[in-house]
């Protein structure tokens, strides 16, 4: 198919650059096929992305997402620092997924140096890792809501990450770039009186989330504005890469914390939602009331995505409490030497993030440093697919299809 | 399926492509010349025992020392199920071994449309050109897949080992001491 | 040539709604004292209005300043309305044809005029046959202007109050008003049917055409 | 702890300052203070004159005319040397007759009115705005401008204008200069215009329009053409679709519109929006939201389609945030920006002022009106007490703000709907929908009797269904308000140690 290319842009003679009223005759103003430039600065494209738009009128005939423009190369970082080094750049892949990018490294880095992660260390992990993919969530709900122009959830949901973030201040003293899982365990242990703020925290958000589904997800012009719209088929997901909440909306029950476990995540009980039929009820935690698809949603839609991320709240509170349940007092940092020499080989580890699998091909070749470090990032190939899913969709249907699909530009440039 | 029995029937089914075979190890993966490359990967996909069906990345990997590049292509299979949880069946890779001065090598866009911007990826940090590309323009560097990260007038390939950050670039000065040449 | 035109333009819009406001006078214009002044004077400022801006339409190939000149004649033609105290026909003239055919006749412009389609080329002996029925025109309608003798009714003491106009349309001319509305009818229905046949069937497609 | 210290440092900077604090006066106050005057002494210009021609008009006018009266605030001949006859003798002396010389002039009249109406729509418009970003951030659960000029930051719009007076005047290259400026203003003229038939009472309207429905809907017609003219205008693609979907929302939501408003017109019998205003003054059931079903569902309908005539809610498409960046509005900048502003808070309060004239008894108070005749005529305190229990400017204003809430509220609620579902609902639901409510109105005025069974049993179900709502809002208002802490939650919570 013809591709889209800068080059063709500039060879395109933007109709209302040379706009001169004299001259102007009324042809010009005739709604034939134009340009239209959707980023790098613009509202609603989740951070530094330019979407090209070609559109006939409010119909996109064709989006072209042209991305790198967050690009820092981290994978050059990788290849010159040693791997505790280089926890400070995973938590700047995805910058709402610290944690979660922390936990993902380190443990490719430990299966592949082979080292022994202590009991309580593994536990503070996955507490950690949920309640980021808890903040992670709230914001993907938060910013959904503003595409549709809802602007109120967007505050509720910051409301409820301030106090995760709260919880984060006080065991690694950050609150978006924390560093604070590293290889061998964590950083430091957890300050006494954290666990009953964590439960206390767990108590007054779990009724909260029930409080967005009344405001946003049953709204009869949020269901008209999602549902339906962007539809993606299982196979398409597969084929594209898809990973995390996107894949599952599509109806493919796959999660690595229960098809490939890893961390212990396969001691812990907790449900994969999908995205559900009309009339669906996804499986939710004993004690929350019953959610139910309305009408006039598909599996794969944009509504099933953002839907897929509420039930994964309730589940990632259900997990976060086992894991308080679970910890035990104990070391939270394996010894290790001063410098680790990596052996010579590599090792391809993917852990779940909110965003979808984060994988890291990591390559040693003796030395401490790795001779590569490669970061296929979640978003990166959900954003691929926007170009086939926005094929002759309205203008307002853009964002969103891209603020469902939930991409963080950090994690797509690298 | 172990990965020794994937590399048995690989062996098996199209013996002249494999160029070698470590099993054992972390990252399991066989070795394939650049020219079978495209048959070898459509079968992985096809065949009913392994049935691949998610291509989870392609990354280049750059090794001044025996003066070549590889392509590691990591593969997953997925076992559907209607409502239950789906099963990882197993997970390998293939590697492909290119000359440093001039990588080709097909590309499997068409088997798997999410290798399109991994591939765009691996020419813009690497260079390795894949052939047959579905988004492929023709300019200074002849016909290859269009750059992705990197801006499309980009001299050079950044995460080749030997790869020298540029003095300037349309006037913004690469590095402190070098002074750029005063523009106009 | 186009400053004019701008203070043209300008002032149009401005004594156009000022006018219009001003102009609402009262229901019993005093008969003597400064006000019949000042009638005078809006009422000329108006009826330049109304003819300056019909001009540049004329002058100007700009859709859209075509658009703003429409919005001043129609604006100054309610407001001459509005002085000869016909509040009705006033509101009427700015609902239907400022508010209304207005916005139609920008959207409809837009969407379908195909390119290159207007610059038709004018030769020589069309030139001179459209001036020669131009000047016709003029002369007949000076002379129908100068030679019939207007009936000067006098200033009417009430403004026609809306009941009466629906008393009058719905008892002494109902016919004309019952014809006008199956017309109008047929026209809608004629309009819907030439969009359908236009190759799309259904809802669904109505969407796209927006 | 650190709030107070910095109080305490900025406390000595100014002491440090002292000497010459005095001789700078905060401009803001001189303006502020300037702009208060001014509506002040146009109101006590227009009380004084409302008096006298109370006064003085009434007996004149009822002689001339043929009995019926016809009275306007600021109609009718008026000369200096009647005013001076009838007034009291203590007054007679020869300054006063000369202060009121001026106003037998009906230009002078006019002027006055006119200011003092534009006074009042800035006024409101501007406390508009601060209580728009007041009420969203209340639902947002947090707290909005506090700190502008003292308390919950009153003078935050203000400071806002004067911001928006200093912005650089810029015009974008290749925008059609003459239009880009023109459409500000062709967007704000007309809705002030509007204001020119709206009755806020019996006598407190500037032209007592026979037709005064029919020319406010023709202002808020013109101000369509200003939109598409400002999204022209503004050679930015952005700006054009916001320009294109006001076109197709104004073509969508104008019939439907036009239906619903026929419905008090047929129950009122004139178009003379005093008059529709006076029917509604025997008590809260004569409001013709509650005469029948069908007028309470063209209330319904003809609110929905004035939310997309002022372009908030749901249906703000024109400048949608998230799509069209700031749709028409994108290129505008500074003062101009600030116009477009106004104009849609002046549009959004016109609009709620023709909803409480036609259908929520418009500047009548829930009580019969004749319960307070006695009042009427009294001193100028039983007139006062009229004016706040019966009828009276304030009981119009006090309905246009509660609608105004409403739109405020709906905004900071609902999502936005998109551009086919717009059309959609406007051309294919509410249309046929004010066709059947037109329908039913007229054979409801026809077959059933004015005072027959059906007829009161209707008025009272409809009565007793607007009292439940009204008490449904006053309680979930007071009920919030009670459990604010613990609805809130995180507001009031105490942090962690380490955070």
């Amino acid at each position: 198919m013809a591709k889209l290319t800068d080059k063709m842009v500039e060879g395109q003679p933007d109709l209302l650059a040379d706009l001169d009223a004299e001259t102007l005759a009324t042809d010009d103003l005739l709604t034939e096929e134009m340009l239209v430039n959707m980023g790098p600065q613009h509202p609603s494209t989740h951070g530094v992305l330019r979407i090209l738009l070609r559109t006939d009128g409010e119909v996109v005939r064709e989006a072209t997402p042209h991305i790198g423009y967050l690009h820092r190369c981290a994978e050059k970082i990788g290849e010159n620092v040693a791997p505790f080094q280089f926890i400070p750049t995973t938590d700047r892949l995805d910058y709402l997924a610290a944690m979660n990018n922390n936990q993902t490294f380190s443990v490719a880095v430990e299966q592949l140096v082979g080292i022994e992660v202590p009991e309580r260390a593994v536990t503070i992990r996955i507490l950690m890792a949920e309640l980021n993919r808890i903040a992670s969530h709230l914001v993907s709900l938060g910013a959904y809501g503003l595409d549709m122009g809802a602007f109120t959830p967007f505050l509720y949901a910051f409301r409820e990450r301030e106090r995760i973030m709260d919880l984060f201040e006080a065991a690694c003293g950050a609150r978006l770039t924390y560093s604070y899982i590293t290889i061998g365990g964590v950083t430091m242990d957890l300050p006494d009186g954290f666990t009953d703020a964590c439960r206390e925290f767990l108590e007054y958000l779990e009724p909260k989330i029930h409080e967005y589904n009344q405001l946003l997800s049953y709204n009869q012009i949020f269901i008209k504005r999602a549902g339906g719209v962007g539809v993606i088929s299982a196979a398409d997901a597969i084929a594209w890469g898809l990973t995390g909440p996107c894949l599952r909306a599509s109806g493919v029950r796959w999660d690595l914390r229960r098809c490939m476990p890893y961390e212990g995540y396969e001691q812990y009980d907790f449900e994969v939602p999908i995205g559900l039929p009309q009339g669906g009820e996804p499986p939710v935690p004993p004690g929350v009331p019953q959610p139910r698809v309305p009408r006039g949603v598909v599996v794969g839609d944009c509504w099933s995505r953002y839907f897929v991320r509420v039930i994964e709240m309730y589940w990632s509170v259900h997990l976060v409490r086992q894991a308080l349940d679970r910890l035990r007092p104990g070391e939270h940092k394996a010894k290790l030497p001063r410098s680790l020499k990596l052996p010579v080989g590599e090792i391809y580890f993917e852990g779940e993030n909110p965003r979808g699998q984060l994988g890291f091909l990591v390559i040693g070749d003796g030395s401490p440093v790795p001779s590569r470090v490669k970061v296929r990032g979640p978003s990166f190939n959900n954003l691929s697919i926007t170009s086939h899913v926005c094929r002759d969709c309205l203008l307002a249907d853009v964002p969103a299809i891209v603020g469902s699909i939930d991409i963080v530009m950090g994690e797509v440039d690298r | 399926m172990t990965a020794e029995e994937i590399t048995a029937v690989l062996e098996q089914e199209l013996a002249d492509a494999i160029a070698g075979a470590d099993s054992g190890g972390m990252h399991p993966h066989v070795w394939v010349t650049a020219v079978r490359l495209h048959d070898v990967m459509q079968f992985l996909r096809d065949d009913s025992r392994l049935q691949f069906n998610m291509l989870r990345c392609v990354s280049g990997v750059d090794g001044p020392a025996s003066n070549e590049i590889d392509v590691v292509y990591d593969l997953l299979s997925m076992q559907p199920a209607v409502s239950e949880l789906w099963r990882a069946r197993h997970a390998f890779a293939v590697k492909v071994r290119l000359d440093r001065a001039n990588p080709h090598v097909p590309s499997v866009a068409d088997l798997w449309p999410t290798a399109d911007w991994h591939e765009r990826e691996a020419y813009d940090l690497f260079g390795i050109v894949f052939d047959g590309h579905p988004d492929s323009i023709k300019d200074h560097d002849g016909l290859h897949p269009q750059r992705i990260l990197c801006p499309d007038d980009w001299v050079g390939y950044p995460l080749r080992k030997d790869y020298v950050f540029p003095d300037e670039y349309h006037g913004i000065p690469g590095k402190l001491e070098a002074v750029p040449p005063g523009p106009g | 040539m186009r400053h004019a035109l701008r203070w043209i333009v300008m002032a149009g819009v401005w004594s156009a709604l000022a006018g219009t406001a001003w102009g609402a006078e009262a229901p019993v214009p005093p008969a003597e004292s400064s006000s019949t002044i000042l009638e005078a004077i809006a009422f000329y400022a108006m009826a330049a209005v109304a003819l300056l801006s019909g001009l540049a339409i004329l002058v100007s190939r700009n859709l859209v300043r075509n658009v703003v000149c429409l919005l001043a004649a129609l604006g100054a033609v309610a407001g001459l309305y509005f002085l000869l105290a016909a509040n009705l026909l006033g509101a009427i003239q700015l609902i239907v044809y400022a508010g209304g055919t207005l916005v139609l006749i920008t959207f409809g412009v837009m969407l379908t005029s195909r390119p290159g389609s207007d610059r038709q080329l004018v030769r020589g002996w069309e030139r001179i046959a459209g001036g020669v029925v131009c000047v016709t025109l003029f002369i007949g309608l000076c002379m129908v202007l100068l030679c019939t003798e207007w009936a000067t009714v006098a200033a009417s003491a009430e403004p026609t109050t809306v009941a009466a106009v629906g008393r009058a349309l719905l008892t002494d001319y109902l016919v004309p008003f019952e014809l006008a509305s199956v017309l109008l009818l047929v026209m809608l229905i004629g309009a819907a049917y030439l969009v359908r046949r236009d190759g799309e069937s259904g809802a669904e497609d109505d969407a796209d055409r927006c | 702890m650190a709030e107070s210290h910095t109080r305490s440092a900025y406390g000595t900077a100014r002491q440090a300052g002292g000497g010459r604090r005095s001789s700078r006066r905060p401009a803001a106050l001189i303006f502020f203070g300037a702009v208060v005057a001014v509506v002040l002494f146009v109101w006590a210009l227009a009380a004084a004159f409302e008096y006298v021609d109370g006064l003085v008009v009434a007996d004149s006018h009822r002689v001339a005319e043929t009995g019926e009266i016809v009275r306007t605030r600021f109609g009718g001949p008026l000369t200096t040397a009647e005013i001076v006859d009838y007034l009291p003798e203590r007054l007679r002396f020869r300054p006063v007759s000369w202060l009121f010389w001026p106003l037998q002039f009906s230009l002078v009249r006019d002027a006055i009115a006119v200011t003092g109406l534009v006074g009042f729509v800035s006024v409101f418009t501007m406390y508009a705005i601060w209580w728009e970003r007041k009420v969203a951030a209340h639902i947002q659960s947090r707290l909005g401008p506090m700190r502008v000029g003292g308390w919950h930051g009153w003078a935050q719009s203000l400071a806002d204008k004067i911001k928006l007076l200093t912005k650089e005047d810029l015009v974008p290259a290749g925008a059609d200069r003459i239009l880009y400026r023109l459409a500000p203003y062709m967007a704000f003229t007309p809705v002030l215009l509007a204001f020119v038939a709206l009755p806020f009472g019996t006598y407190w309207v500037l032209r007592n329009l026979d037709v005064a429905l029919l020319f406010v809907l023709a202002m808020l017609g013109i101000e369509v053409i200003a939109v598409i003219v400002a999204g022209w205008a503004s050679n930015n693609k952005w700006s054009l679709y916001g320009g294109m979907r006001e076109a197709s929302q104004m073509v969508a939501y104008e019939s439907p519109m036009g239906l619903a408003l026929l419905v008090p017109i047929m129950l009122a019998g004139t178009l003379n929006l005093a008059a529709i205003g006076d029917q509604q003054q025997a008590g809260f059931h004569m409001w013709v939201v509650f005469r029948n079903p069908f007028a309470a569902v063209a209330f319904v309908l003809y609110f929905v389609a004035a939310l997309a005539s002022c372009k908030r809610a749901p249906f703000d498409l024109p400048e949608a945030e998230s799509e069209l960046v700031a749709g028409f509005m994108t290129e505008y900048s500074g003062f101009r920006w600030g116009v477009f502003f106004f104009a849609e808070y002046t549009s959004m309060f016109v609009v709620s002022g023709l909803a409480t004239t036609l259908f929520l008894g418009a500047w009548y108070s829930p009580l019969p009106a004749g319960w307070g005749e006695a009042l009427a005529g009294g001193g100028v305190v039983a007139r006062a007490a009229h004016g706040l229990l019966f009828s009276g400017p304030l009981w119009f204003i006090a309905k246009c703000v509660a609608l105004v809430y409403v739109q405020i509220w709906l905004r900071w609620t609902l999502p936005r709907v998109r551009i086919d579902q717009v059309l959609y609902l406007f051309v294919q639901v509410l249309l046929p929908l004010g066709m059947v409510v037109l329908l039913g109105n007229t054979l409801w005025v026809f077959l059933v009797p004015e005072d027959g069974i059906v007829a009161v049993v209707a008025n009272t179900l409809l009565c007793t269904a607007g009292v439940i709502v009204a008490a449904a809002f006053l309680g979930v208002a007071v009920v919030a308000r009670a459990r604010r802490y613990r609805l809130v939650g995180s507001l009031a919570v105490d942090h962690l140690p380490g955070a």
